[in-house]
């Protein structure tokens, strides 16, 4: 297992490194960063003298590798918007949006894994082609729309949730925020993470149903019923175990894409996390935070696909042969 | 009383020199002061000097204000002017231009500061309102001296924090999250405010802006878009204060090149053609653009500039929308068929551009010219064209609001001659180039006699008219969301001063 | 009183076009503390009416008429719920398939602790308990150890004596065993038996045992029912129904039983056919395609050669190699196999012999020694065409026919693939006529091509898998248990053809099987297997008459006897050959 | 033998006997198991049949449409935001209204939905099959092969379709200079999608192929002979197609709806030819305005396509596992 681990740990710096790579060939298309550092009226050679200053006159190579030396001594280097170290931007940004996927997330399991079991076991039923419906149309409207029609009918016509941000912060520890303690956190973390989760539950949802319907027409559930095992036994342990390695691939997958792309739900209530700086630095050129933003977002997924084959080994011992 | 209000855009660095936006400026005008002040109607005001006198036309005096204290408690005095003078005319600043690089401070004893310039300039102090005093001990003290700037690897201290000697102190500051500004007990002026603390929340998404207003969670929010002024005005407790904005709001043509870009004429530019910028014109029916675009919140506009910013510009008179016309222009051209062009536009700068765009283009689509629309957010558009991005442009849309509110900054900028570079005109996108408005500018700039300097202003423009040089469109209007027991005053600057807010 | 009566069943399978009737009205019995065994060719519906009693009958299967009653109280009407709760607690169930009856992600211990926990009022601790000795009474060694394991580890016997552990855990009060000891040798075999006729005489058990061992039903039926194509042809005392049967069907069944007294050239085939058909034509191979000319060069000496073969699992992974733990299956066995002879592995469950099937054929790597095909070493094949030629002269019967099927594959797309894919037929509509003749030798009938591998009863799953493996003309061949879910009949049929085949065409084959009376018939040489080692190899009646090893004597003093079936019946039918 | 049902003997016979059944293809097609399942359920035919509507009236759009939004020339923005027929100061030309450019809403959904249609399935398209492929070859090769692909998968899903937008607009400018936007923003939009969605079919028939390669089916599979390419496409493939078919008919609404978040960074379709994504995105600055048929009817459209689709996906996905006929 430590072997594994070094091993994908190599891989990761490898996968970072051309993450970086990429990312260096990409900026150029994003736009001029200058532009949106300096007042309009800022003369050309001022911003001739920035650019020079900033390192952007430098050939993408030279760009590239600087920022890849500073990156392995863990600079960041320094925002263009906000002027402050991409490092300590990050950290105070990461409680925030973790906090948002972890209640999406649950949302997301909570009521995608049930509802998908249900629906697998009861394919005619009317709640399930219901909930399958609902939740279809619910995802076939793009995210934005549905974070304006939630803030509409909760916010502004019953006035029951706010409309942006994270409510009362509580500090835990040294640099941990939280809303989970106070109720205007928990009440503002509510239409943020139905919009953000409504997706993966569809998803979860959709899956866990498609591949259920299979499983329980296997044999060996067939015999576990023959034993007389309670059907709770039989669909959680026996057929739901069954279904998780996709499951839980696309589960990793989406957790990776809450976290590190929410952008368009933290925009729309301006929940301030990370996906929202993230979308400003594309919009602003902010090149700094975009590529340890990138770099951040590589070992982010690196790790969760580790946790997830990992997981794959846990679930399924045939696939234990010939791993370390 | 607590005012909780929201802007578009984030607030991010509290360095009053690293960027010269208006959003900055107004919050940071809140804080620091600058030598004079605007008022509600924007007329010049004495701040931090009380008053001043041009001794010579190349010799300004400045009285100062005595017993202002910053908000660290230190004095204000002559030799945090000249401090002030020194850093913002440093490298890094964005705001070097307040200040003539040539121009040299003589501190005369405390409380008074000479500028000796190397030539007369009228306009001298028309920016000096958003050119904040900074307290030289408090700057030095914190290593703070030079300019925050964004190729700093390490954070600047005045970045953080802020120092001013305005009517409210910054007593938190999350950029891009949050902003919480106290009310400054020492302040010099008597405060006709009764605020105690306001709390600044960016809130990027319109809707979510508008929302906020309506539920009540906010006191104020800015800008709101033009559709939603009648749903707060409808709304029990909101109300939508409109009022015109000093950005006009006009489209360019590629003048300079030889062959025009994105086209499907070969071998010639015609928007070189007067006649075809002018057929162009009269086929934008601008008062569909404010009645259905704008929903009546703009001014359409003969020239470049705000009328509320030149005296004659009564003046001038838009060429009529006249289809019939336009076409006949563009067969004597020689274009009877039309063309096609390429149009770039921002899609995330000002209020409904790119609706203001797909208007054009379809207006334009009637006298047969085929327009590609290009839509950009504003980084890309600007990245490309402007002068980094080689003025990669054939028609393109832009707004401009004179930053001295003066005409000369606008002839500077957009009509004078410029090269491939952009020295001359940077902004003058489409680079045409007309030696009478260049030397009409140079005359201008040090002019001293209102009224004749109005005249050049006038003449100017005139030629620009004339041979449609530009094609002005309007000046887009100010739309702010107030609760009803809010009281505030909407300058035509954009800029919000919580001076002038009363809650109850 | 009876535990089980079961009044006129009828089941259904409907299909788009028709409706498939499998059970037939059948009535049948069980009392307390007896044993009903249940015999009859292949997809008879015996297995139908196992499932329908348990009310587990796979979709679209359903019970068209009559009613089954436990201790007289009607259940097949009985609500889901209700039905539930009879499970495993009042009727225990074996299934026929017990390599796919095991839910592969759970530990054996995992299933028989939380079966054992729904049913009887025991702390964890003690179910662990009580699981550990059931494992241990169906003969698995080192029970301790081996429950911890997944289904997956476990040969296809010891899942098989799994299964019946977690249908006896609960002691239900009716047990219905479909084919409970196919994949088990004799002696194994012999314990299961004595288990379960224990159950029925200490505990009061009622039995319902299907098979198609005439020597189990000999062994331990009270009474015996006999179906034949849906309908129960006959039914009463095992001894009058062995001894005196009276429906054709039932003598010529009786009559096919292979011998292990004497070995004959053909297995007697089952002349009686009452329905249309497909009857079983008597084919040429010379002419057939079957027999159609192979390229293979004759090898000096012996076609196969296997040298000091290891094969060790690893049973549980560490980084450490000093924690890792092995398990050996094979053990420094070595063995030849001339061409155009059978050579027979027989031995203990587990002891190792699909393993070595397995390492043959490539789909397990040794972690010793060496496998010589002719002049090929197997174990060092890279080259890829070397692989595929080799493909080709070397198949396999696998022991579990149904999870060896691609369920989303037409019967005939399965046996298809492999003519199209070696290039045997040079249109499709030759490769039609080759795979619709299969399905006929093995006795299916070409119209069976167009269904799913789900719709077969177990002993039909087995036939499409022999008529893949012959699907490529193989010049050697594996077989894997191959007729352990047929009836008498068609295994006669089937071990006939393959015989015909190595007359004809000096096919050679390596026989796994635990039938020691077909092992008897089919092979030249005979190896026998223990704990991974091969202890003893001979002649085949060498090995019969004077076994060496005391395994090997141990395992033939157990073959079940068959003095029921009387002399007489044995020699009223004639043998065509004999 | 027992086996077979009379009639099916019969036919056998029959086809022993040298009637050569030969049916044509339609008739094979009405024949199969396919079909008839498909008739069996009518929720099934009923989605068919909407399926079948939407692509018509969006392939159709010119000569079905009453009005042709894209044409510049035939809109005036003193016709916009007019309200549907049934609502006051509404226009009869405009059945369900116009847009903030005088668009009429219904035409503008059937023009729209052809873009969308094109983006969304091509995409879809492209990514499942990229992604099956290399699943497959990951999850059935294991080793190096397996964690290069796996890497690169990393790679990928680091940069959301934003980003790989900005990067193949950006190049392709670079590589052919002003290029024809219209025609290239359909290629840019299909391959940023593609790319950003390939990863998580890749993933999964990774996951499941690792399960389905240790079954016996693949080895009696290897055991013939059949090469490993074959046994991924015809025996592996159709047992991980479960959950790829639930993924792919999600995707064609997050597609679709990616697409009109391009189309605002600049790098889709010009404003002035909407997409139904677009459309919705246009509209939803009209929510509080009170002209909400801008949003809501290209919303209900969308709605309605998405919902077909995974209609026709469920039943497609049950009706290939023959134990679910
Ligand atoms: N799901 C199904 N769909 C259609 N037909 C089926 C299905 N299951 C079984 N059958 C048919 O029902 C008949 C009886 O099957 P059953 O499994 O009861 O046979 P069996 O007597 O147990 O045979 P064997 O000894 O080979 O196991 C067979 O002909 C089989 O083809
Ligand atoms: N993948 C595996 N991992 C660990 N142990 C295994 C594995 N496969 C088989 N074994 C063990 O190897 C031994 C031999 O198994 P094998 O399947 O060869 O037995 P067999 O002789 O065919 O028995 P049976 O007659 O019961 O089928 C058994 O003890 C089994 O538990
Ligand atoms: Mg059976
Ligand atoms: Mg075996």
């Amino acid at each position: 297992m430590i072997g594994f681990a070094a091993r994908r740990l190599l891989q990761a710096m490898i996968v970072m490194l051309v993450v970086a790579l990429l990312a260096f060939t990409m900026f150029r298309f994003v736009g001029d960063p200058i532009n949106q550092m300096v007042g309009i009226e800022t003369s050309l050679e001022e911003r001739e003298a920035l650019r020079e200053r900033l390192g952007l006159n430098d050939p993408i190579p030279v760009q590239f590798l600087r920022f890849i030396t500073q990156a392995a001594q863990f600079d960041f280097g320094t925002s263009y918007q906000f002027r402050q170290p991409v490092s300590e931007l990050f950290a105070k940004r990461i409680p925030a949006t973790l906090e948002l996927s972890f209640a999406s997330a649950l949302f997301a399991l909570v009521v995608g894994i049930p509802m998908g079991i249900y629906a697998g076991l009861n394919r005619e039923s009317a709640i399930s082609k219901l909930f399958l419906s609902v939740s279809l149309i619910g995802i076939s409207l793009p995210t934005f729309f549905i974070g304006i029609l939630l803030i509409f009918l909760f916010s502004v016509t019953l006035q029951w949730l706010p409309s942006f941000g994270r409510g009362e912060v509580v500090q835990v520890g040294s640099w941990w925020t939280t809303g989970f303690l106070t109720l205007s956190g928990l009440k503002a973390l509510i239409l943020p993470s139905i919009t953000l989760g409504l997706y993966q539950m569809t998803l979860i949802m959709r899956l866990i149903r498609a591949e259920m319907l299979e499983v329980i027409r296997t044999d060996y559930i067939k015999f576990a019923r023959a034993r007389g095992l309670p059907d709770r036994l039989v669909n959680f342990r026996h057929a739901l175990k069954n279904t998780l390695v996709p499951v839980i691939t696309i589960t990793g997958l989406q957790l990776g894409a809450i976290i590190a792309f929410a952008t368009i739900t933290e925009t729309v209530f301006q929940w301030p996390g990370m996906g929202l700086m993230f979308l400003q630095a594309v919009q602003n050129v902010d090149i700094p935070i975009m590529s340890a933003y990138l770099l951040l977002t590589a070992f982010l997924f690196v790790a969760i696909n580790f946790i997830v084959d990992i997981l794959y080994f846990f679930i399924d011992p045939r696939l234990r042969v010939g791993r370390p | 009383e607590t005012l909780k209000f929201a802007f578009q855009g984030a607030l991010n660095a509290l360095d009053p020199y690293s960027l010269n936006e208006t959003f900055t400026l107004s919050s940071l005008g809140n804080t620091y002061e600058g030598l004079t002040r605007r008022g509600a109607d924007l007329s010049i005001e004495p701040a931090l000097a009380e008053s001043w006198e041009v001794l010579e036309p190349t010799r300004w005096r400045f009285h100062l204000r005595k017993g202002v204290k910053f908000h660290n408690g230190s004095d204000f005095t002559a030799e945090d002017v000249a401090f002030s003078v020194d850093r913002v005319r440093s490298e890094g600043s964005d705001l070097t231009t307040r200040v003539p690089a040539d121009a040299k401070v003589e501190v005369v004893d405390d409380y008074t500061v000479d500028f000796v310039l190397a030539s007369p300039n009228p306009i001298l102090h028309y920016e000096w309102d958003t050119f904040y005093i900074m307290d030289k001990e408090w700057t030095t003290e914190n290593d703070a001296v030079k300019v925050t700037s964004a190729s700093d690897t390490t954070p600047n201290y005045a970045a953080l924090h802020a120092n001013g000697t305005g009517p409210f102190k910054i007593s938190s500051h999350e950029a891009g999250v949050k902003t919480v500004y106290e009310k400054n007990d020492g302040w010099w002026d008597e405060a006709k405010h009764n605020l105690d603390t306001v709390e600044f929340t960016p809130i990027g998404s319109d809707a979510t802006r508008v929302a906020a207003l309506l539920s009540g969670e906010l006191d104020m929010v800015y800008p709101i878009p033009v559709q939603d002024i009648k749903r707060i005005n409808d709304n029990a407790g909101t109300v939508a204060l409109t009022g015109p904005e000093l950005r006009t709001i006009f489209l360019g043509m590629d003048q300079m090149r030889d062959e025009l870009l994105y086209s499907d004429v070969k071998g010639k530019n015609p928007m070189k053609d007067a006649r075809v910028r002018k057929a162009f014109y009269q086929a934008i029916d601008i008062e569909a653009i404010k009645k259905k675009v704008m929903r009546d919140l703009s001014t359409p506009s003969a020239i470049m500039i705000s009328p509320f910013l030149f005296s004659k510009a009564g003046e001038f008179e838009r060429y009529p929308y006249d289809t019939e016309a336009a076409k006949a222009l563009l067969a004597e051209a020689g274009y009877p068929d039309g063309f096609s062009i390429g149009m770039d536009c921002p899609n995330d700068r000002y209020v409904n551009d790119e609706a203001i765009c797909q208007a054009v283009a379809a207006m334009l689509a009637r006298i047969n010219v085929k327009v590609d629309l290009n839509a950009q957010p504003k980084a890309k558009y600007f990245a490309k064209i402007l002068a980094s991005g080689g003025y990669d442009t054939s028609f393109y849309l832009l707004g401009w609001t004179p930053g001295s509110l003066d005409s000369w900054n606008v002839l500077s900028n957009l009509m004078n001659c410029r090269d491939e570079s952009g020295a001359g005109s940077p902004f003058n996108n489409g680079g045409f180039c007309d030696e009478k408005i260049d030397s009409l500018t140079k005359e201008i700039l040090v002019e001293n006699d209102p009224e004749k300097r109005d005249g050049m202003i006038a003449e100017a423009f005139k030629i620009s008219h004339d041979n449609a040089y530009y094609i002005p469109l309007h000046q887009q209007g100010l739309a702010w969301g107030v609760a009803d027991n809010v009281d505030l005053v909407q300058r035509a600057d954009n800029q919000f001063k919580f001076r002038f807010v009363t809650k109850n | 009183m009876n535990v089980l009566d079961i009044k006129d069943l009828k089941v259904e399978f409907p299909g788009r076009k028709s409706v498939f009737v499998a059970v037939n009205g059948v009535d049948m019995s069980v009392e307390a503390g007896k044993i009903l065994g249940v015999v009859g060719e292949s997809g008879a519906g015996k297995s139908t009416v196992g499932n329908a009693v348990i009310g587990l009958l796979q979709e679209p299967g359903h019970i068209a008429g009559g009613e089954i009653y436990l201790h007289g109280k009607r259940i097949d009407q009985l609500p889901y719920k209700q039905k539930r709760l009879l499970r495993g607690r009042k009727i225990g169930m074996i299934f026929q398939d017990p390599l796919t009856s095991l839910d592969p992600l759970q530990t054996v211990e995992s299933q028989l602790v939380e079966t054992i926990r729904t049913h009887l009022p025991l702390s964890a601790k003690a179910a662990r308990q009580r699981a550990v000795e059931l494992i241990d009474s169906v003969g698995i060694p080192n029970a301790d150890e081996r429950i911890r394991q997944y289904p997956h580890q476990f040969s296809g016997g010891m899942r098989q004596r799994v299964v019946i552990a977690l249908a006896l855990c609960a002691e239900p009060e009716l047990v219905i065993a479909d084919e409970p000891t196919t994949a088990l040798d004799v002696s194994i075999q012999a314990q299961i038996l004595e288990l379960m006729k224990k159950l029925c005489a200490e505990r009061n058990v009622a039995m319902l045992v299907i098979t198609h061992d005439m020597g189990v039903i000999a062994d331990i039926t009270d009474h015996v029912a006999v179906m034949y194509h849906g309908d129960l042809v006959e039914y009463g005392e095992t001894t009058q129904v062995l001894g005196a049967p009276v429906h054709p069907y039932t003598q010529s069944l009786i009559s096919a039983v292979p011998r292990p007294d004497i070995r004959v050239d053909r297995f007697p085939v089952v002349n009686y056919i009452e329905k249309a058909g497909t009857p079983q034509k008597q084919i040429d191979i010379s002419t057939h395609w079957l027999g159609k000319s192979r390229d293979y060069g004759k090898v000096s000496g012996p076609l196969v050669k296997i040298r000091d073969l290891d094969m060790a699992f690893e049973t549980r992974g560490s980084i450490f190699p000093s924690r890792r733990k092995y398990f050996q299956a094979v053990k420094k066995v070595s063995f030849d196999i001339e061409e155009g002879e059978t050579f027979g592995l027989v031995g203990e469950s587990g002891s190792g012999k699909s393993t070595i099937a397995r390492l043959i054929t490539g789909l397990y790597e040794p972690t010793g020694g060496s496998i010589l095909f002719g002049t090929t070493e197997l174990t060092s094949l890279k080259n890829r065409r070397d692989v595929l030629a080799m493909r080709r002269q070397m198949q396999m019967i696998f022991q579990d026919p149904y999870s060896s099927l691609n369920a989303r594959m037409r019967v005939r797309d399965i046996i298809a693939e492999p003519i199209k894919f070696h290039r045997l037929a040079s249109s499709n509509a030759e490769v039609r006529q080759i795979v619709d003749d299969l399905l006929d030798h093995v006795g299916l009938g070409a119209a069976a091509g167009k269904k799913y591998p789900h719709e077969f009863s177990g002993g039909q799953r087995q036939r499409i898998s022999i008529a893949r493996a012959l699907a490529t003309r193989p010049r050697f061949l594996i077989c894997d248990e191959p007729t352990s879910a047929l009836d008498v009949s068609i295994q006669a049929q089937i071990l006939n053809l393959l015989k015909d085949l190595q007359e004809e065409l000096g096919l050679t084959m390596l026989f796994i099987s635990h039938d020691l009376a077909v092992i008897r018939q089919m092979c030249n040489r005979i190896g026998v297997m223990r704990h991974g080692e091969l202890c003893e190899v001979a002649d085949c009646d060498a090995l019969f008459e004077t076994p060496q090893h005391a395994y090997t004597r141990e395992l033939l003093s157990l073959m079940p006897s068959l003095e029921l079936l009387s002399r007489a019946n044995l020699q009223t039918v004639d043998h065509p050959e004999a | 033998m027992p086996y077979v049902s009379n009639e099916e003997a019969k036919a056998a016979v029959q086809d022993r006997a040298g009637i050569p059944p030969a049916p044509s293809r339609l008739a094979r097609i009405v024949d199969s198991d396919m079909f008839h399942s498909f008739l069996r359920s009518k929720v099934t035919v009923v989605a068919a049949c909407g399926t079948l509507i939407l692509f018509l009236l969006a392939f159709l759009a010119p000569w079905v449409a009453p009005h042709n939004p894209f044409d510049l020339a035939s809109i005036s923005i003193l016709d916009a935001r007019v309200p549907p027929v049934w609502m006051e100061y509404s226009d009869p030309r405009f059945l369900l209204g116009t847009d903030d450019q005088g668009r009429d809403i219904l035409s503008a959904i059937f023009y729209g939905m052809r873009i969308s249609l094109i983006v969304g399935f091509c995409s879809v398209a492209a990514a499942a099959t990229i992604g099956i492929t290399l699943g497959l070859v990951a999850g059935y090769m294991g080793g190096r092969v397996d964690a290069v692909i796996m890497r690169i998968a990393d790679v990928q899903l680091t940069f959301p379709a934003i980003l790989i937008a900005l990067l193949i607009d950006g190049v392709a400018a670079g590589i052919f200079g002003s290029i024809d936007r219209e025609v290239f923003a359909f290629y840019i939009l299909i391959v940023s999608l593609a790319l950003s969605f390939w990863v998580q079919y890749a993933r999964t028939v990774r996951g499941s192929t690792m399960v389905e390669k240790n079954k016996e089916y693949v080895q009696a599979a290897r055991v013939i002979g059949i090469p490993s390419v074959t046994i991924m496409a015809r025996h592996i493939l159709p047992n991980v197609m479960g959950p790829v078919m639930v993924i792919a008919t999600i995707n064609l609404a997050l597609a679709i709806v990616t697409e009109a978040t391009l189309s605002f960074l600049g790098v889709g379709m010009p404003p002035t030819q909407p997409s139904l994504g677009t459309l919705i995105a246009i509209g939803n600055d009209f929510l509080y305005s009170g002209e909400w048929w801008i949003a809501i009817f290209p919303g209900l459209a969308l709605a309605l396509l998405v919902l077909n689709v995974n209609l026709l996906g469920d039943w497609l996905r049950d009706a290939l596992n023959p134990k679910l006929r």
